[in-house]
C-alpha cells in the first residue's frame, strides 16, 4: 500500500527531458559505468605485497617463461571499486524475487556461509592423514545420513560436482549395473519425456546411451500408454523428473518404476525438484534407482552466478555397489576415506579428484540441521502453498498450461498474449523494469512460449502479493496493446536489450590489445 | 522456523484464494500413503546451535595453517588477499544466478569475459571458457573434445599425470568406446609418449609441472602428435606455476586444462574448486562449457553475454558438447580478482617465491640422511625417496604437527612407489616451518 | 577513453518518452523502492530461532512488562532483503571517488576487517582478568608506540570515541594543567581560527571555555599580527588545526607555539588533516601540546555512514600527567591496566566506560604495519600529489580560493559560477547526477560557496582524469547557462533533492502507526 | 605498495601538470629543517606477515567462547546472527560517511529512522537520536542536557549507577561547575534518592538493572524529581532487560541512556558500542547528536535527512548542544538488524531466555557452600558474595577456564566491597558452563 503511495502518483509527471539528458560520464547517478580491468590495470601495478625475493639459485631447468603474460594488475582500491560496481549490476535473491522455475532460488543463510569457512573446513587438504581430517570425514558421513533419510534411499555417492555430473554419475552406475548382468550391448535405449531438462538427454548421450522422447499426456504428465509402448528388452532405463519441470507430480510414478523394473530397466530420477516434496514424500518409496540432489537448490548453498554446485545422488541396493570412489566409511569411532576397489564394492570408477564440494556439504548441513525434519517439511508445505497462490492469483490474467493443483512450478504458456504482439521474451524484459528477475522463458519445451514461475518457500505473501500485482498490471498494458513498454524493454536496467544474435555470429570471446597497442607492444 | 517468512495467518489467506482445504490437498497426487513419511531425524535448531555442533567437527580436523605444511598433489595452500573473499560475499554475485538474462547479470558476465581472457593469456591460447568444474573434469572433457574434433577413439596418457586427472578420464572415455594407453608412473628416465602415437590417436595428454613435480618442455612431442593428426592436451595442478614457466601454448597445445583452485580459492577438502579449459580458436564450436562473449545493447554500448549456447545441452540436448550446466562461477570471481590483483608483476613474483621455498625445502631435506631429492628440476613441488614407507613418515610426522606431503603409496596405489614422497612448498611457508620439517623427518626417519 | 565509447554518443537520442513511462511498482530496474521495517514485519515474525524456554520461574520481582512493545520482526530473507535494498541506495567509497573535504575517505582494506574479527580480539570482554587478555593489551601498547612514532609525542590516550571526543580529552588535559597551576579561574579564553571545524568551539565551550575567533589572513593562515594580539594572561590555548581546514600547512605553526606557551598557554592541534603529513613531519617538532588522531581518518577505519570512530590523543610532557583513566603499563614481559589514580600520575578522570575502540585500534595497526614506515611517507605524498594535481587541473574552470602549493585537500570557492544562477549545492548536486559524492560543500565558512575536495592517495590518476573532466565539463555547463542540469539535479539519483526545511520546521523523527492501526491497536 | 594506485610515470606525469619538481616541492610549507624525520618503525609488510603478527597476539588473549563466560558488568555476551555482519560489511553501508548528501545516503537514513523508532519503543519514550559513542557518555550528555533544560547545576547519582558511568558524567560535569552528588554504593537496603533532591537538582540519575543487577520500579522517584522540577534520567547496561522489564518511560523518566551493544554488536574489549540516547519529544531541541527526520523530495517521494542540525557543532559552534560529530552508526546498523530480525516475539523470548539461564545459575551457585545470592530479583545479572576477597576467586577460576564475573573490588575500588562478585548469564551460557562454574567455584573456596 505505503509502496504506492511513495511518490509515484507524481512521479509519471515531474519527468521532463531535462531529466534525461546525458550525463558527461555516462554514469547516472549510483549506476555506474566500469570498464575492463585490461582498461583500468597495467602490467607495472600490483595490488598484492608479494615478500621480496632473495638469491637462491632457480632450478626451472630451462622452461622458465620468456617473455610477458600481459595481464593487467590493479592495486587494491582500483579492484575493489572494479568489482564492487561490476556487482551492482547484478539481480540476486537478496534483491528480490528470483522466480527463475527449475532453479529453486531459495535465501542463501549467511550461517552457511560462516560455517563454510571455519578454518577445520576451509583450511583443510584432501590428502592429509585421515588422522588429521577425521571431522571432514563426520561431517561428510553426517550429511550423507541426513541425505538417505530425507529420501528413503540405502546409499549416496557425494561426489559429484553438481545436478548434471550427479546424472552421470547415476547413469554410470546404471551402466555398470547393466554390463554386470551382461546386458551392456544390447540396453542401450533410455526413455525420457520431452519435457526434461537438457542434462537428462545429455548425459544419456555422454554414457553411450540414445534418447527415446516419451511424449506428454493432457494433463501434463508421462503418457502412459507411450511409455509402456516404449518399453522393451532393450531399454536401458527411464530419465524422469519428479515433480516433473511442469511443476506437477507424476501420479503414476509408482506405476513408472514398476514397469521399468519388470522391464529389466533402472529408474533415473532427476532431483532437481526435490523442493517440493522434502520430509513430504520419500524417492525410495517412489520406486526410485537413482537420484541427484542439486545442493545448490533444495539444500540453499549459494549459486554464485553460475556455481559452484554439489550433487550428490542417491542410490538403491541394486545400484549402491557400483558408487563411484572414493567414499566414506565409518569404523566403530573413526571414519575412513576409500579411495581404491575394496571387498565386494564394484565402483564404476571415479568422477573427480579428491572426495567432492566440501564446501558445500558444510553449507548443506549448516541448512538441513536448522530446519530439521519439522522445518523441511514445512519449508515444501511453504514452497508448494507460494506456488499455487501465484498461481490462482496470475490466472486472472495470464493463462496456466494445466490444471492445477501444481507443485512447487506454476507453468504459464502465452495464449494470454496471443494477437498483443507481445511476446514470451518482451514480458519477461518488461518484468525487469519493475524490478523482478523474470521466471524461466521458453523451458519446458513442451507449451508454448513457457513462463515457468518458482517462487520458493523464502517469499513471503507481502511480496508475491506486489509480484502478482505487478504482473497482472503487465498482462492488463499487453492486452490493451501497450506494446512499447515490451519492445522498448529493459529501459531502466544497467543495459537496454542486448544482441545475441550478433554475439554469436562473430564471437568475440576475450580482449584483445586495441590495434595501436599491439603494434606498440610488438614494436618493443 | 528464522527461514520461512509465511505466518500461520499468512498461510490460512492463501489457501483460502486457492480454495484449498488444507496444504495436503495441494500434495493430492502424492500417493496418500506414501505421504508425510516419518523422518528419523531431529528437529529444527538455533544459529547457536548448529554453531557448536558444526564447530565441534571442524575442531576434529588439523587446519593447514595450525601446521607445518606442504602438502600439494593437485591442491595447493596460497595466500588470498581478504579483499577476494570480502568481494565473492556481495548478495549480487553470491546470490545470482547463472547470467540468463544478461541486461541484470552484467556483473557476472563482465568478469567472466575478464576470467576467459586470464585464463587464455595465461595458458597462451586462443580462447577459455567460463569454466568446468574442476582440473579432473576439464581433463576428461579435454579427452572427449579431442575425440570429437579427430573423430578417433584412442588415448593417450602420461603415466606422470595425476592419478586422478587419468582416472576420471579412463571412467568418462571408456564409457563411450575410447581406449587409453598409458605408461606405468615412474620417476626414472623419461617415458617415450610420441613413440605411443598413431594414426588412431586422437590426443595425447601430458603435464607439467607433472605429478612428480618435473618440468617439461611438450614442443617436440606437439610436433609428432600434430604429425599424426592427433592434438596435444596439456594439463596443470598448479596454475602458479604459470607465472614462472613457458606457457602449454607456446609448446604447440591444442587444448590446455588445469586446476585453478590456488588463485583465490581455499584448499576446501578438495572442493569447491575451478576448472581451467583453454584451445585454439578454430576448435570452439567442439569445445564444452559455457563462453561469455561481447556484444552490444539497443543503444549500442558495449555489453556481455552467454554465447555459442548450441553446443549447450539446454539447446542441442544429446547432441550437446557436454552435459555440463551449473560450472564454477563463484570460484571464477574469486580468481578474477585475485588474478587482477596480482596482475603481471604480481603473479611472476609470486611464481619466484613459491619457486625459491621449494629449492630451500629441496635442499632442507636433501640434507635429512637418508633421503634423495628425485628432481633436478622443479617449480613448486618435487619428489623425494625416502629409506622406509612416506605413509608411515607422513602419519608419524602428522603427529608431529608437520604435514608432510603425498606419500607415493597413496597416489599411485601398488605401483611399488611406496618410498616416494611428493612435496610442496608455497609462499605460505616460513623458513621455521621448513627447518621444522627437515628436523622432525631427522627424528622419525 | 573507451569509457566514453561504450554507447554514450547514441543514449542521447535513443530516449524517447516511451523510455520513462513509470512502473506499476515504481521499481526502475535494479533501482528498488524499500518500505520501513513498521511497513514490512509484524509481532509475530521473527528470523531468530531462540531456543525454548523451560519452566524456570520467574524472578523478575514484579517489573516485568505488561504490554507490547510494538516491535517488528521479520523473518531472515525478509530482513537480507531490506537491509540490501536500503544499502543499494547509498553512495560509499568501494563505489567511487568520496572527495569530502576534511574527512580523508580513503581506501578501508578488508585486511583490516578480517582482523578485527578474529577472536581473540572480538571476542573479548573488557573486564577480564588481565592474565586472559594480555594479547589485547599488547596491541594497545604496539599501537600507541606507532602513534607516539609517528607524532614524536612521548605519550598517548587511547580512550576516545572519536576526533570530538579527542579534542575533549585534550582541552580536558589542558585544564587540569591550568588548574593544577591554580590559574583555573583566570585562564578561560581559547583562541581558534574561524576557519576552524565545529567541534573546536564546541569542545572549548564543553570544557567551560570561551573562545575568541582568530581571522585568516590573505594567504588562508592565521594572521600572526591578529593572533599576536589576542595573546594575553587569560589565555588558556590555541585550538589549530595543521594543515589548516583550507588545506594549507600553517608556515608560521612553531612561532604560533612558541607564542602560545610563552603566554603561558597550550597547544591543541586538530589533527584530522594529519593524513597530509604523517611520515613527512612530526606535531611533536612543531611545539604541539596535544592533538587527537581519526583513526577512521588517517588510519583507514571504515566510517560506517558516520562512525564508529576513535580519537587518540598524543601529548606532551606537560600534559602527559593528566592522561585520563584507564590506561595501559607494560610491566617487563606483561601489560596492565590502570583503571585507578597511581603514583605521580594526576589523571582528569574517566571518558568512556572500559579501555576505547578496541575494534578500531586493530584495524588502525593492521593499516600501519601494512603501510610501514614508508608506505605511511609515500602514502601522505600521494595525497598531497593528489590534491594539488585535482587544483592544477580544476583550476582551468574553477576559482581556487588560496594560492597552491596546496596539501591534501584543494579549496575552491563559488567566484566560477558567479552569475550564473548555479550555486555551489546545484553544483554538488549536479556530481551525483555525473556519478559523484559531492565535495564538502560551505566549509570552511571563510571562502564563499566553499567546495572542498579531498581526494586521498587512493584515488588513481585515472579516476582523478575522468572525476576532473567531469567537473571541467559541468563548470562549462554552468557558465554556458544549462541552468536546468543543475537546478533539476540529482536526477538519477534514488532520490530527488530533498526538502530539508521542510524536515526542521514539523519534524516526523520515528514511524508512528497509521491512525486506523493506532485505533485498532487501542481498541484490543 | 598495494594499497597506492599511483605508479611512478603517474607520480611524474602529474607534478608536470603541476608544474613542481619533485613532490617535496609541494611540502615547501613545512619547516625544511622538520621534514621528512628519521621514522623508528618498519616498513611495509605483506598481509601474510600482519596476519601473522597479529594473530600471534590475538592467540595471547582467552576468547570469551573459550571459556565457561559469565562477565558483564556493562557488556554483555549475545549471539548475533551471522545475517547482522554480513550486511554491516556491505561495501555501500561499512565505507559511507555521514549521510550529509541524503540524495545518495537513503540507505543510511532510512535505517538510522528505524534505529530511532526502535530504540524510542524499547525505552517508552517519544523520540531517539542516531546513537551516542556508548552508554556512558550518553549517561553524561543526558546529565548536561538536563543543565540546560532546568538552568540547574546540582546533580543526584544513584550509588548502584555503573561506576564507569559516574565517572564519565562527573568528569564532564564538574568541568562545567555541576555538583556532583551521590551516596556510597551498597547492596544491603534501599538509598533514599528523593530524599537528595533539592530545588537546585537538575536531575537524579537511576539505573535499572542496576550495577548489582537489582531491579527498580522508579515510578515514585520520577513524581518525586517532578515535584521539585528536576528529571529522571534512568541508564541501563544491558538492553535485553527492555524486552522483560517495565520500560522506563512507563516509570516518568525524561531521558533515558543505556548501552546498546548487547543487540548486534561484539563484546570487541569494550569499543566500538552504540549508546542510546531517548527523550520527551519537549525536549528535542535540547537533546545532543544527530537526529534523522522524514520528508519527501521534489517528486513527492517519502525520503528521510538528517535534521534539526541547529543544535549541532557544525551549525552552532559553541553554543551546540554537544561537540559529537561521528557517532556509533555502522554499531546502530548492527543494532537495528538484530533487533528487526529479533522482533517482538524474539526479544521477549531472549529476554526472558536470559532471565532463566541467571536463575539457573543463581541456584546453581547458592548451592555452593559459603556462597550466598544477594540479589532476590534480577534479570541476567546478579551479585554473589563470597567467604574470600573476589579478585582471588575470579583468578583462580580463570585458570580452570571459567571466566566467573565482575569482582565488587574492580568494579568499586576501595568501596569495601571486595567480596561481592557481580555475575551474568546469557543465552549462550550451557547448563554445561553453569554446572561447570559452580563445580570450580566449590574447588577454588
Ligand atoms: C531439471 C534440471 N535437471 C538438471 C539440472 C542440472 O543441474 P546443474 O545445473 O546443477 O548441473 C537442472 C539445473 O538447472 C535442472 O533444472
Ligand atoms: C577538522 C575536523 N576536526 C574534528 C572533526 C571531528 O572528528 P569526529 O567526527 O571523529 O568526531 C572533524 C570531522 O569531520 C574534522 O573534519
Amino acid at each position: 500500500m505505503s509502496m504506492n503511495d511513495q511518490g509515484r502518483p507524481t512521479r509519471g509527471q515531474s519527468v521532463d527531458m531535462a531529466d534525461f539528458a546525458p550525463t558527461f560520464t555516462g554514469n547516472r547517478g549510483l549506476r555506474l559505468k566500469e570498464d575492463l580491468i585490461f582498461e583500468v590495470g597495467d602490467l607495472e601495478t600490483t595490488g598484492v605485497d608479494v615478500p621480496d625475493l632473495d638469491d637462491t639459485p632457480s632450478r626451472l631447468g630451462g622452461v622458465q617463461r620468456a617473455d610477458d603474460i600481459g595481464l593487467p594488475g590493479l592495486s587494491e582500491p582500483e579492484a575493489m571499486r572494479h568489482f564492487v560496481r561490476l556487482s551492482r549490476n547484478n539481480y540476486a535473491i537478496d534483491m528480490g524475487p528470483f522466480t527463475l522455475g527449475s532453479c529453486t532460488m531459495k535465501h542463501n543463510p549467511r550461517l552457511n556461509e560462516k560455517m563454510a569457512r571455519v578454518k577445520g573446513f576451509a583450511d583443510v587438504h584432501p590428502m592429509q592423514p585421515e588422522s588429521t581430517v577425521q571431522g571432514a570425514l563426520e561431517l561428510i558421513d553426517t550429511l550423507a545420513h541426513w541425505l538417505k533419510e530425507m529420501t528413503g534411499m540405502p546409499a549416496v555417492a557425494m561426489s559429484p560436482k553438481a545436478g548434471a555430473h550427479g546424472e552421470l554419475c547415476g547413469m554410470m552406475a546404471i551402466k555398470a549395473a547393466i554390463d554386470a548382468k551382461g546386458e551392456g550391448a544390447t540396453r542401450t535405449r533410455v526413455l525420457a519425456p520431452e519435457s526434461a531438462h537438457g542434462t537428462n538427454p545429455a548425459t544419456a548421450a555422454q554414457c553411450g546411451f540414445t534418447v527415446d522422447d516419451i511424449p506428454a499426456d493432457a494433463s501434463g504428465r508421462v503418457d502412459m500408454a507411450a511409455f509402456k509402448e516404449k518399453l522393451g528388452p532393450d531399454v536401458a532405463g527411464i530419465m524422469l523428473t519428479n515433480p516433473n519441470t511442469c511443476g506437477l507430480f507424476e501420479k503414476d510414478v509408482r506405476e513408472i518404476a514398476d514397469a521399468v523394473h519388470a522391464a529389466g530397466g533402472y529408474f533415473y530420477c532427476d532431483g532437481a525438484n526435490f523442493n517440493a516434496i522434502v520430509g513430504k514424500a520419500r524417492p525410495g518409496d517412489l520406486g526410485v534407482d537413482a537420484m541427484h540432489i542439486n545442493l545448490h537448490k533444495t539444500f540453499s548453498t549459494p549459486h554464485g552466478g553460475g556455481g559452484p554446485g554439489s550433487g550428490p545422488v542417491v542410490l538403491s541396493e541394486a545400484l549402491a555397489p557400483y558408487a563411484p570412489l572414493p567414499y566414506v566409511v565409518r569404523e566403530a569411532e573413526t571414519f575412513r576415506i576409500v579411495e581404491n576397489q575394496e571387498g565386494d564394492a564394484r565402483p564404476f570408477g571415479r568422477l573427480t579428484a579428491f572426495h567432492g564440494q566440501m564446501g558445500m556439504f558444510v553449507r548443506a548441513l549448516s541448512y538441513m540441521m536448522s530446519h530439521g525434519a519439522d522445518g523441511m517439511r514445512q519449508a515444501s508445505e511453504d514452497a508448494v502453498l507460494n506456488a499455487n497462490y501465484v498461481m490462482a492469483r496470475l490466472s486472472a490474467e495470464m493463462t496456466a498450461s494445466y490444471e492445477g493443483p501444481t507443485m512447487h512450478e506454476a507453468l504459464f504458456d502465452d495464449r494470454f498474449l496471443k494477437d498483443t504482439g507481445v511476446e514470451t521474451i518482451d514480458f519477461a524484459k518488461a518484468m525487469i523494469d519493475e524490478g523482478y528477475h523474470p521466471m524461466t522463458m521458453y523451458f519446458p519445451l513442451v507449451v508454448h512460449g513457457a513462463m515457468l514461475i518458482e517462487p520458493t518457500e523464502s517469499e513471503s505473501k507481502r511480496e508475491l502479493d506486489t509480484f502478482c500485482d505487478a504482473l497482472l498490471f503487465l498482462a492488463r498494458e499487453a492486452k490493451a496493446g501497450r506494446t512499447d513498454r515490451f519492445k522498448a524493454a529493459p529501459r531502466f536496467a544497467p543495459k537496454r536489450r542486448l544482441d545475441e544474435t550478433a554475439a554469436a555470429r562473430k564471437p568475440i570471446l576475450r580482449w584483445e590489445p586495441p590495434v595501436e597497442e599491439a603494434v606498440a607492444q610488438a614494436a618493443e | 522456523m528464522r527461514y520461512l517468512p509465511l505466518s500461520e495467518t499468512d498461510r490460512k489467506a492463501m489457501l483460502n484464494v486457492i480454495g484449498a482445504g488444507s496444504v495436503d490437498d495441494l500434495f493430492q497426487d502424492v500417493p496418500a500413503d506414501l505421504l508425510n513419511p516419518e523422518i528419523n531425524l531431529p528437529d529444527h535448531k538455533s544459529e547457536m546451535e548448529v554453531e557448536r555442533a558444526l564447530n565441534a567437527m571442524a575442531a576434529k580436523n588439523v587446519a593447514a595453517g595450525d601446521a607445518a605444511f606442504f602438502l600439494g598433489a593437485g591442491a595447493y595452500r596460497h595466500h588470498v588477499p581478504a579483499t577476494v573473499d570480502h568481494i565473492i560475499q556481495r548478495s549480487e554475485f553470491l546470490t545470482s544466478y547463472t547470467p540468463y538474462q544478461p541486461e541484470i547479470a552484467q556483473g557476472t558476465l563482465q568478469y567472466l569475459f575478464e576470467f576467459q581472457t586470464q585464463v587464455a593469456l595465461l595458458t597462451g591460447m586462443e580462447v577459455a571458457n567460463a569454466s568446468m568444474y574442476d582440473g579432473s573434469t576439464a581433463c576428461a572433457e579435454a579427452v572427449l573434445m579431442a575425440g570429437r574434433v579427430t573423430k578417433r577413439k584412442r588415448v593417450v596418457l602420461s603415466g606422470a599425470l595425476h592419478p586422478h586427472y587419468a582416472d576420471v578420464t579412463r571412467t568418462n572415455a571408456e564409457l563411450i568406446g575410447q581406449t587409453i594407453v598409458q605408461p606405468d608412473p615412474g620417476v626414472d628416465g623419461a617415458e617415450d609418449l610420441a613413440g605411443l602415437i598413431d594414426d588412431e590417436t586422437s590426443c595425447v595428454v601430458v603435464q607439467t609441472p607433472d605429478v612428480f613435480g618435473r618440468l617439461h618442455d611438450f614442443t617436440k612431442l606437439a610436433e609428432a602428435a600434430h604429425a599424426k593428426g592427433a592434438l596435444l592436451i596439456v594439463a596443470f595442478t598448479e596454475v602458479v606455476s604459470l607465472g614462472a614457466l613457458k606457457s602449454p601454448g607456446e609448446m604447440g597445445a591444442d587444448i590446455v586444462v588445469g586446476e585453478g583452485q590456488s588463485i583465490g580459492n581455499a584448499l576446501n577438502f578438495g572442493g569447491p574448486y575451478v576448472g581451467l579449459f583453454a584451445a585454439r580458436k578454430k576448435y570452439v564450436r567442439q569445445m564444452p562449457g559455457r563462453l561469455c562473449g561481447e556484444t552490444t545493447d539497443a543503444e549500442g554500448a558495449r555489453g556481455y553475454v552467454l554465447t555459442l549456447s548450441t553446443r549447450e545441452q539446454h539447446i542441442r540436448r544429446d547432441k550437446a558438447t557436454s552435459n555440463i550446466c551449473t560450472n564454477s562461477g563463484l570460484c571464477c570471481l574469486a580468481f578474477t580478482i585475485h588474478m587482477s590483483l596480482l596482475g603481471e608483476a604480481g603473479v611472476r613474483k609470486l611464481a619466484l617465491l613459491n619457486h625459491q621455498k621449494a629449492v630451500k625445502l629441496a635442499d632442507a631435506l636433501a640434507a635429512v640422511p637418508g633421503v634423495a631429492v628425485v628432481n633436478d628440476a622443479f617449480f613448486n613441488e618435487f619428489t623425494v625417496r625416502l629409506p622406509k614407507p612416506a605413509v608411515d613418515v607422513v602419519n608419524a610426522l602428522a603427529d608431529k604437527g608437520v604435514i608432510a606431503g603425498a606419500p607415493g603409496g597413496r597416489v599411485f596405489p601398488g605401483a611399488g612407489l611406496d618410498d616416494l614422497l611428493i612435496v610442496a612448498a608455497t609462499e605460505t611457508n616460513t623458513d621455521e616451518d621448513i627447518a621444522a620439517y627437515a628436523a622432525a623427518l631427522k627424528e622419525v626417519l
